[in-house]
């Protein structure tokens, strides 16, 4: 895989917090900590992966990082600059750069525009060409999306799942972006949609030069598609490198209890489950320290003192762990 | 929950500045002419400078701000001023009042949930079957029937024809038993009232006076509720946890009556309660045909008399009644409903 | 039809129309047939509108508003579910056979405890008294793992955790111990680290109680896993039935080995994915002939007409008319 | 669910079954429902006819008219009636003496004594309040309009700027001469002299017998005790003016009544807008039939006419368009009487600045000028175009009675023979040739005809003229235009309306009350008539107005008021004389000793009737 | 036009509340449209004003000269004519500004929350505070009578209803996705809601609308009642039910002898709203997605 080591976007103790209101005056009274200080770097042309449970900050992330939520904390990098605070107008310019393909293929299309309308407003917005330049663009981009022709006047309604999902990608590829971050971009379809999905998105990356965080609950899809990948657990990074030795040989815990609960469509696969305990604890109050420890196979002292850095523990894996690769993907045990 | 009530309390006071803000200016736009026509009530008072005196008199030339000072000063000092068409301070003219409207409108909320709940809940079991088209018609007939149409309607036929159900609030005699000493107040509502104090007399006098009215409110009102009823129960027939109720092997009575039922009429609580607030200030025009005492038929006639202290009174006293009503829908709303949670 | 005794359930050619607004009626199930054995799982798999969820309702007759059972028969230890009275239908409900649904936050009632679902069934069933119900109830829960069952009794649905629900909807569904539980996708919703801790849960009951499954799922991962025999429904239609080893080692059917290949697997490296052309059909409009021509690679003239179903070894069905060599599919096991 | 049907079941069957009712239901109850409830209780307060029909039968004057008379009088709580024969007249009618009743009882059982008489007549006058009724024995007795001025003018102090809000004195400075006032005028002008009650006017004063006549309740007579008691004025010289011009709600007599009259004030329910009087049994006179009578407001005419036909009222009040509906009412009997109001329609010789309802401002067809009826052939053009016999006859229903100018029918100076313009299409025309010189004949004009919303009667009165009008010429354009009384009040007070209806209710049965009122250039009315008509009125009208109620001698009285009348109809100077409505009294027929009288406030007699079938 | 629009439409019409619904309102508009052919005015006047026809105050039943009888000395049948041209133009102004305005205050305060949110609900319930009629009373009382007065009146005090909808809908629309997505390509503030908000919330309020119609109807006939409506005589069905207020209990024996009064305006009334009922009874059945089968 050949990568260029030019990074296209950069993270910095990213933060994330919604703040939960109450009492008389609606005071805060705390904060929901989405995102907790996630630092991340995202190299041209590459696909990264942001992998987790539901409430463990991933959407909150990719949405965070194109500045659809204004971040609590930290700072983004854009190509160099920093964008953490750009004003709205400037903010609207580099929309252009970076795009986003949403999860559901039923709620991200505004089911009273017109397909053709829903892919154009991008160039619209941005005064791209001539209102006839457009069409034409847009009539063009449908269909290299793969959708019959006739589209551009169809309804969201009148697609199927998967279709819709062509249309999303289409919108976000409209003004020619650097950046696209996929939230869950395949979850909602059938499997044999879904196949389709991920080779046009793959195909289109090589064809528009494209950097994609692909957030995602499902391993395999992850697997599958990107080059690096970050694990999150309650707002924070705990791992983080690429597939191969993500899937191979992973550090964390969580990571190795991730793998091993996802389902292998083989019957003679032998399952060595590490089975979790409990539930994820709401971001609300974190468990302290190690995020981790309430649920923790390996558990130590330390870890519910301590809270540990994600720190590059091997030469391109970061992981935030006080015991590192105690847990065996393969065994499912406890190494000693 | 105490923070949401303390808070929507907390805005109570804003609220009420708010009316009274609207209303007054309201009032400003009119010469001080056409306000001192309240006690200008023919020409033979136009004599001389009577106008212009009775003007000075309740100081309508003043600037706004002063004439709203002075109001809001004698509010802060507890006097809401005096009703020249109640004839007697705001306070004790709604006060007194209130009463009379309260009864009306719980009497006519009971047959209006009840009935709406009932048909509604049979309309949405008949789904698109002749008897949910006959009710829903019938429903929206009565719905688009202007109440002082079908008020009419009722005094010609139970009151001219048959003689049932007389208008006003009591007969002579029997608001002379309610005058006299031995007759002991308890709610201020005569059927209630009376009951508490034996007389049957008194109560069937009242009873009667009232079903005019509570007919009128009730065949103008039961549709709305009837229309949330049958959509809420509809909504709730298709949900998963019917289903799963089913699933259960439950006899369909019990699906029903336990499991769809209990969740459909959480909307239907809600509307419910605001229908009570909204019959609260319903009333006007039914009072009015009925030659009912009460605060809605006061209002209007303070409104049309340009009677500023009655209106802004009456208008204060509604604004509290509403938010009062309203906290007190969703706080029962939340009691009903284990997922709601006020904060 | 081999042998009777050991089927606890027998579908035959159930087929199920669904009116739409336009008062059209479609055919979403299409002369499904199958059976379970006793204590056996059986899954059945489809994409989305095959009509999988649709099938297992009309088991129960639950089918609500405008769906309708236009044949076939469904025995229960040899009576006819579906022309039995309604009334000895509904006592079958919960406590022979019981189900689970997929999404547990709208499954269960949200003004009514857990323990007030959960007894509800038993009393209906089973003669015992409330005082009872209640004791058997908290049991159930302590059995599916709820912490603290007491006073999960006491609470609303909505204050437990998505995971915490399920094992209530199981509890629930488990409280007359049925000897079939139709499970309808019942760990969708959930994260992969609950989904793993509920169907360790299903199967650990299903030894226990020894009842039989079936299975309704779109997650061929699951159906590896949990499955005994394997159910492939596309468009109202069992295209194939087998057991595990038949299906994932010598699927005979295009649609069945497309959808295998177009799974992204844990087990196998990044690339390009061999998928499956075209979009599922939307129930309104079903293909004619064989259902899956339009997508299909080895389509032929012959696929305008209705296949018909081949045996093709041991429980080995396909319905196709050029099934798929008998070639085993790469197996690395480990 | 159940038992809520059951609830609502019985409720029904409750109220159906409990239908019956006698054949004269309360035979010693008389209800009467009228359209409005008295505005305040307090006599010097109270100036309208709701309010003077309780005061009437609760409280006594010194004297009360003879039967059906306006002119005779009888005795009272006065033992006769002063005339000059009896020489309780005298001083050229300056002096009038009232010989007081002896033993006659308030209803709390104090004794009648001239010192309540007194202490009544000067509570009244230094009240005076604004807008009450109080102007009229202050004319009567100073010749001041009101006490303010009459105050001003003999010491210079303004009351409303020397008092506070809280009618306390803002500069001690005033206290001695406000003492002084009340010593030197009001003290002397009426006072006791043993039985004797002696009114001093400052000049002979025709009407005033009529003012103090009973129906008056300006004139009854308080308890002084009492009155004191209950936080009225004391009495005394010092502080006086702490009750001059009260608000009503702050007189103690708001809603406290205790009179010497037929009947005792048991309750006035603000509430039901109801009030319930009961006979008196220690009255001093004649004692009524009925022992309650309730007076109960009530404004839908359906529900009164309901209640009526159900036997529930003995008399309700009828507005004029439903005649029909009662006449042919079994069971019910209707009377018709002239009640002494008249109605006109008035021209603005000069509309006040700023009027909106003038159209274009000028004769071009799209509208008026404010001076448009400043000329007298469009006065006369307006008067010729009415169809009186038409709208008489047939729009009103003979409900009216046409009346030549403003006098009502029977007063000193009604005429039958009087000249008034009769309907005459041609002559209108030719008179609308003439005005304005003709220009007015040439482009057109829009004139706007004004009426208070709710009085049918002077609706259709400009919905004729303006049928007539526009069929002149068909430049013509009338617009008929209803204004709500608030509307009215300030268009009029702006002098905004070029043209309107008002009628005028007599307060007195004194043709000085309407001549004043429409043809001085004082007047309550005509002084809103622009400068031009006032002019007109100082040169032709002035002198002839004052010095006819200055006459005693009614002969003399009378050619002076046949006078005034012809110039006003020679010049149309005010407008429109319309007519004096017919009242429709409508009662059950068990209703014995009913009688009218044109200047009793209310409908019934209550004193005198009584119930039982003919 | 979609096959699916087309069949929505199909529902709309063919729904038995829908048919009797839009053929009521297609009948009135017929009406509405051809008064000056129906009930020619008389020439000059503005034919809103009912001419006089018959100087005698008591009413007439109907004969061949009127054939709805004679009431206040007008023409029913003229009244009853020209009032459907009242009542469209009281409904419709009054729905539509009031809806755009409370579109407006909704959107901008559902849109953009948090303090403007606070501010305009704020002030939305002082408005809902005070009870319609009596508010509508008063207003129309102090602007004095006529219909446009009534008609800034129902407007004063009722863009309130559609305020708050349309905040509610927008709270939920905001959370969808192709919001977010507008905002990723793009859009400003003023984008979202004219393109994306309010094209989604708008058929709520466009039922409510119709429902409101109805009803605003009713209260502007209400206020003719209490004396503060339209002006004396113009052509308005609250007017001509006036007259009849008056004359409902009157007849001596005969309770129905002035049943003419009541029945025409009063039929008028019920069907025109009922119309309005109707239609917005079926829009809801057709668009209300929760009861989407």
């Amino acid at each position: 895989m050949r990568m260029s080591k030019h990074s296209i976007l950069e993270a910095t103790k990213l933060k994330k917090y919604f703040p939960i209101q109450t009492g008389l005056f609606r005071r805060t009274v705390g904060w929901v900590r989405a995102v907790d200080g996630v630092s991340l770097k995202i190299y041209q042309e590459e696909t990264f992966g942001v992998v987790g449970e539901s409430g463990c900050g991933k959407s909150t992330l990719g949405m965070t990082l194109l500045r659809l939520h204004e971040p609590s904390g930290g700072s983004i990098v854009f190509q160099g600059k920093d964008i953490t605070r750009v004003g709205f107008s400037h903010l609207k310019k580099l929309r252009r750069e970076f795009q986003m393909i949403f999860q559901d293929p039923f709620s991200s299309l505004n089911p009273r525009m017109r397909a053709g309308s829903i892919v154009e407003e991008g160039l619209r917005v941005h005064k791209i060409s001539s209102a006839r330049q457009r069409t034409k663009i847009t009539r063009e981009l449908l269909e290299r999306v793969g959708l019959p022709p006739g589209s551009y006047r169809r309804f969201p309604h009148e697609f199927s799942g998967g279709q819709r999902q062509r249309v999303g990608i289409a919108r976000a590829l409209a003004t020619h972006p650097l950046l696209i971050v996929a939230d869950e971009a395949v979850s909602a379809l059938d499997v044999s949609v879904r196949a389709q999905m991920l080779n046009l998105m793959l195909d289109l990356k090589k064809d528009f030069h494209l950097t994609y965080i692909f957030v995602s609950h499902d391993l395999s899809v992850v697997k599958s598609i990107c080059n690096r990948i970050m694990v999150m657990y309650l707002g924070k990074g705990v791992e983080m490198t690429n597939t191969t030795k993500l899937f191979t040989k992973p550090l964390h815990p969580y990571t190795v209890a991730l793998i091993s609960a996802v389902p292998v469509p083989d019957p003679d696969y032998l399952m060595n489950r590490v089975i979790l305990d409990g539930d994820v604890p709401s971001p609300v109050n974190p468990p302290p320290a190690c995020r981790f420890h309430t649920r923790c196979p390996v558990k130590q002292d330390i870890c519910e003192q301590e809270e540990p850095l994600l720190e590059e523990k091997e030469p391109g894996h970061f992981v935030a762990c006080h015991y590192p690769g105690s847990l065996d993907l393969l065994e499912g045990g406890i190494r000693q | 929950m105490f923070f949401y009530i303390a808070r929507r309390l907390l805005f109570l006071p804003l609220t009420l500045f708010g009316i009274s803000l609207i209303i007054f200016f309201m009032f400003m736009r009119l010469s001080p002419e056409q306000r001192v026509a309240l006690y200008i009530t023919s020409p033979e008072r136009l004599r001389g400078d009577n106008v212009e005196r009775l003007i000075d008199l309740h100081g309508l030339r003043d600037p706004w701000h002063i004439q709203y000072g002075r109001w809001m000063g004698n509010v802060v000092r507890g006097n809401l001023g005096w009703s020249n068409v109640g004839k007697e301070p705001v306070y004790s003219a709604i006060m007194r009042r209130f009463p009379y409207t309260l009864e009306l409108a719980l009497y006519s909320a009971l047959p209006i949930i009840w009935l709406g709940t009932w048909l509604g809940t049979l309309s949405a079991l008949y789904h698109n079957r002749p008897l949910d088209h006959t009710l829903r018609i019938s429903a929206v007939v009565g719905w688009s029937f202007p109440d002082f149409v079908f008020g009419f309607f009722v005094l010609m036929i139970f009151y001219s024809i048959l003689g049932w159900f007389p208008p006003g609030t009591l007969g002579a005699e029997a608001d002379a038993v309610v005058k006299s000493s031995q007759f002991r107040s308890f709610t201020g509502m005569v059927t209630i009232d009376s009951l508490l104090n034996g007389r049957l007399d008194v109560f069937i006098d009242t009873a009667r006076r009232l079903a005019g009215p509570v007919l009128t409110l009730t065949y103008v009102g039961f549709a709305y509720i009837l229309r949330i009823a049958r959509s809420s129960m509809l909504e709730v027939l298709g949900r998963e946890y019917i289903r799963t109720a089913r699933s259960k092997g439950l006899e369909e009575k019990v699906v029903i009556n336990k499991h769809a039922r209990r969740n459909a009429m959480i909307p239907v609580a809600t509307v419910s309660g605001q229908t009570i607030i909204a019959l609260l200030g319903g009333t006007v025009i039914v009072e009015t045909i009925f030659n009912r005492v009460g605060i809605g038929s006061f209002m209007a006639t303070a409104a049309q008399q340009l009677d500023f202290a009655s209106v802004i009174g009456g208008s204060l006293f509604f604004g509290v009644i509403l938010v009062l009503g309203n906290l007190l829908v969703d706080v029962s709303y939340a009691l009903i409903d284990p997922r709601v949670r006020l904060d | 039809m081999s042998v009777m005794d050991n089927y606890i359930l027998q579908v035959h050619g159930l087929q199920v129309t669904f009116t739409d607004i336009e008062r059209n009626e479609i055919h979403v199930v299409d002369g499904v047939s199958f059976s379970i054995k006793q204590g056996e799982t059986l899954a059945l798999v489809g994409e989305s509108g095959c009509g999988k969820s649709v099938t297992s309702l009309a088991l129960l007759r639950l089918l609500d508003g405008n769906g309708r059972i236009r044949g076939g028969n469904v025995l229960w230890q040899g009576r006819d579910i579906l022309s039995l009275p309604l009334r000895e239908v509904r006592s079958l409900r919960g406590r022979e056979i019981a189900m689970v649904f997929q999404e547990p936050s709208s499954a269960l009632n949200p003004v009514y405890t857990i323990g007030d679902q959960i007894t509800e069934s038993m009393l209906r069933h089973q003669k015992v008294s409330p005082a009872q119900a209640k004791k058997q109830a908290e049991e159930m829960l302590r059995l599916v793992g709820i912490p603290e069952p007491r006073k999960r009794l006491e609470e609303y649905p909505h204050a437990l955790s998505g995971g915490m629900k399920q094992r209530a909807m199981i509890a629930m569904a488990l409280s007359c111990r049925p000897r079939l539980l139709i499970a309808d996708e019942p760990t969708t919703s959930l994260d992969v680290t609950i989904q793993a801790q509920i169907l360790e849960l299903i199967k650990e009951l299903q030894k226990r109680f020894h009842m039989a499954i079936l299975l309704i799922t779109h997650d061929l991962g699951i159906v590896a896993n949990m499955a005994d025999r394997i159910l492939i429904m596309y468009a109202g239609k069992v295209v194939e039935e087998g057991n595990k080893q038949d299906i994932f080692r010598r699927a005979a059917h295009p649609y069945t080995r497309g959808l295998l290949n177009s799974i992204p697997r844990m087990d196998q490296a990044k690339g390009t994915f061999a998928s499956i052309p075209g979009t599922v059909p939307d129930p309104a409009h079903f293909p004619e002939g064989c259902r899956f021509h339009n997508r299909c690679g080895e389509f032929t003239e012959t696929c305008l007409s209705e296949p018909g179903k081949i045996h093709l070894e041991n429980e080995h069905f396909v319905l196709c008319h050029y099934p798929l060599g008998q070639k085993t599919l790469g197996c690395r096991a480990k | 669910m159940k038992n809520l049907a059951l609830i609502v079941l019985v409720f029904f069957l409750i109220t159906v079954a409990g239908v019956a009712f006698a054949e004269i239901p309360n035979p010693d109850t008389y209800v009467m429902l009228t359209i409005a409830e008295p505005d305040t209780l307090d006599p010097h307060q109270a100036y309208d006819v709701a309010s003077g029909e309780v005061i009437q039968f609760v409280y006594d004057n010194l004297i009360a008219y003879d039967g059906q008379s306006l002119t005779d009088f009888v005795p009272w709580l006065a033992m006769e009636v002063p005339s000059l024969e009896n020489e309780l007249i005298m001083n050229e009618a300056t002096t009038y003496i009232f010989p007081l009743r002896e033993g006659v009882k308030f209803h709390n059982g104090n004794e009648l004594t001239p010192e309540d008489v007194v202490y009544s007549f000067h509570r009244g006058i230094l009240a005076d309040p604004a807008a009450g009724p109080m102007w009229m024995l202050i004319e009567a007795i100073f010749g001041y309009y009101s006490l303010e001025d009459f105050v001003f003018d003999k010491t210079g102090i303004s009351l409303n700027e020397a008092l506070d809000p809280e009618s306390q004195l803002i500069n001690e400075e005033y206290r001695q001469p406000l003492i002084d006032f009340y010593q030197d005028y009001i003290q002397p002008a009426i006072q006791a002299d043993g039985w004797d009650i002696v009114f001093h006017l400052s000049r002979p004063f025709g009407p005033f017998m009529s003012i103090l006549a009973r129906n008056s309740s300006w004139a009854v007579i308080l308890d002084k005790d009492t009155s004191v008691e209950m936080g009225c004025w004391d009495g005394e010289a010092d502080g006086w003016w702490e009750h001059y011009n009260l608000r009503k709600e702050d007189s103690p007599l708001y809603d406290q009544a205790v009179g010497t009259g037929p009947f005792r004030l048991i309750e006035w329910d603000r509430v039901q807008q109801r009030v319930t009087l009961e006979r008196n049994d220690d009255f001093w006179g004649e004692k009524p039939w009925i022992s309650t009578a309730i007076l109960w407001e009530i404004e839908e005419w359906g529900t009164r006419r309901a209640m009526l036909e159900a036997g529930d009222a003995d008399q309700i009040h009828t507005p004029q368009q439903y005649y029909e509906q009662v006449t042919d009412m079994p069971g019910i009997s209707v009377e018709l009487g002239d009640f002494v109001l008249v109605d006109s329609m008035q021209f603005l010789w000069e509309v006040g600045p700023g009027s909106p309802y003038l159209g274009s401002g000028q004769l071009d067809g799209n509208g008026i000028p404010p001076d448009f009826f400043s000329d007298i052939h469009v006065r006369r053009a307006f008067n010729y175009a009415l169809d009186y016999d038409t709208l008489v006859e047939h729009a009103l229903g003979n409900l009216v009675t046409r009346i030549p100018s403003v006098l009502p029918v029977g007063f000193l100076g009604w005429s039958e023979d009087q000249p008034r313009y009769e309907f005459d299409m041609e002559k209108a025309a030719e008179e609308f040739q003439m005005a304005w010189d003709g220009e007015l004949w040439e482009n057109g004009f829009t004139v706007s005809l004004f009426y208070n919303i709710g009085n049918e009667r002077r609706q259709t009165t400009c919905e004729m003229l303006q049928e007539n009008i526009e069929s002149i010429n068909p430049k013509f354009r009338v617009e008929v235009i209803g204004l709500q009384w608030p509307t009215f009040l300030d268009a009029y007070r702006n002098e905004h309306m070029p043209a309107f209806i008002i009628g005028w209710q007599a307060d007195y049965a004194d043709p000085h009350n309407f001549i004043s009122t429409y043809l001085h250039s004082a007047g309550t009315f005509s002084a809103h008539w622009g400068e031009p008509f006032r002019e007109f009125a100082r040169e032709n009208l002035d002198h002839l107005v004052e010095q006819a109620v200055m006459e005693t001698d009614p002969s003399i009285r009378e050619s002076l008021y046949r006078e005034v009348q012809d110039i006003a109809y020679e010049t149309a100077a005010f407008g429109l004389p319309l007519f004096q409505p017919r009242y429709i009294f409508t009662m059950r027929d068990w209703v014995q000793g009913w009688t009218f009288h044109s200047m009793r406030p209310g409908e019934v007699n209550l004193d005198q009737v009584w119930k039982e079938e003919n | 036009m979609t096959s699916e629009r087309r069949q929505l439409i199909r529902r709309l019409f063919l729904s038995t509340s829908g048919f009797l619904g839009f053929s009521l309102l297609a009948f009135f508009c017929i009406v509405a449209l051809c008064a000056p052919w129906l009930a020619p005015p008389p020439a000059g006047r503005d034919p809103y004003l009912m001419p006089v026809v018959e100087w005698s105050p008591n009413p007439q039943p109907p004969s061949s000269e009127y054939i709805f009888g004679v009431a206040g000395k007008r023409n029913i049948y003229y009244g009853v004519i020209w009032g459907t041209r009242s009542a469209f133009r009281v409904g419709i102004t009054v729905t539509v500004i009031s809806t755009m305005f409370g579109l407006l205050v909704g959107a901008v305060g559902g849109y953009f929350g948090k303090i403007v949110d606070e501010v305009l609900m704020r002030i939305t319930d002082i408005f809902l505070a005070i009870p319609f009629l009596v508010a509508a009373v008063v207003m129309a009382t102090i602007l004095g009578p006529g219909l446009d007065n009534v008609i800034r009146a129902l407007i004063f005090f009722s863009w309130m209803f559609p305020a708050r909808l349309i905040r509610g809908n927008i709270l939920q629309i905001k959370e969808e996705q192709y919001i977010t997505a507008a905002r990723s390509v793009g859009v400003n503030h003023v984008g979202i809601i004219v393109r994306h908000v309010l094209p989604n919330s708008i058929f709520p309020v466009l039922i409510q609308a119709s429902m409101r119609m109805g009803s605003l109807v009713i209260t502007a006939a209400a206020l003719s009642f209490l004396g503060i409506g339209a002006r004396e005589n113009y052509a308005d069905w609250g007017g001509l039910l006036n007259y009849a207020r008056n004359w409902m209990l009157g007849g001596g024996g005969e309770v129905l002898r002035y049943w003419y009064m009541v029945v025409f305006p009063g039929a008028a009334m019920v069907l025109f709203v009922l119309a309005w009922n109707l239609v917005g009874d079926a829009l809801r059945d057709v668009f209300d997605p929760r009861l989407k089968v």
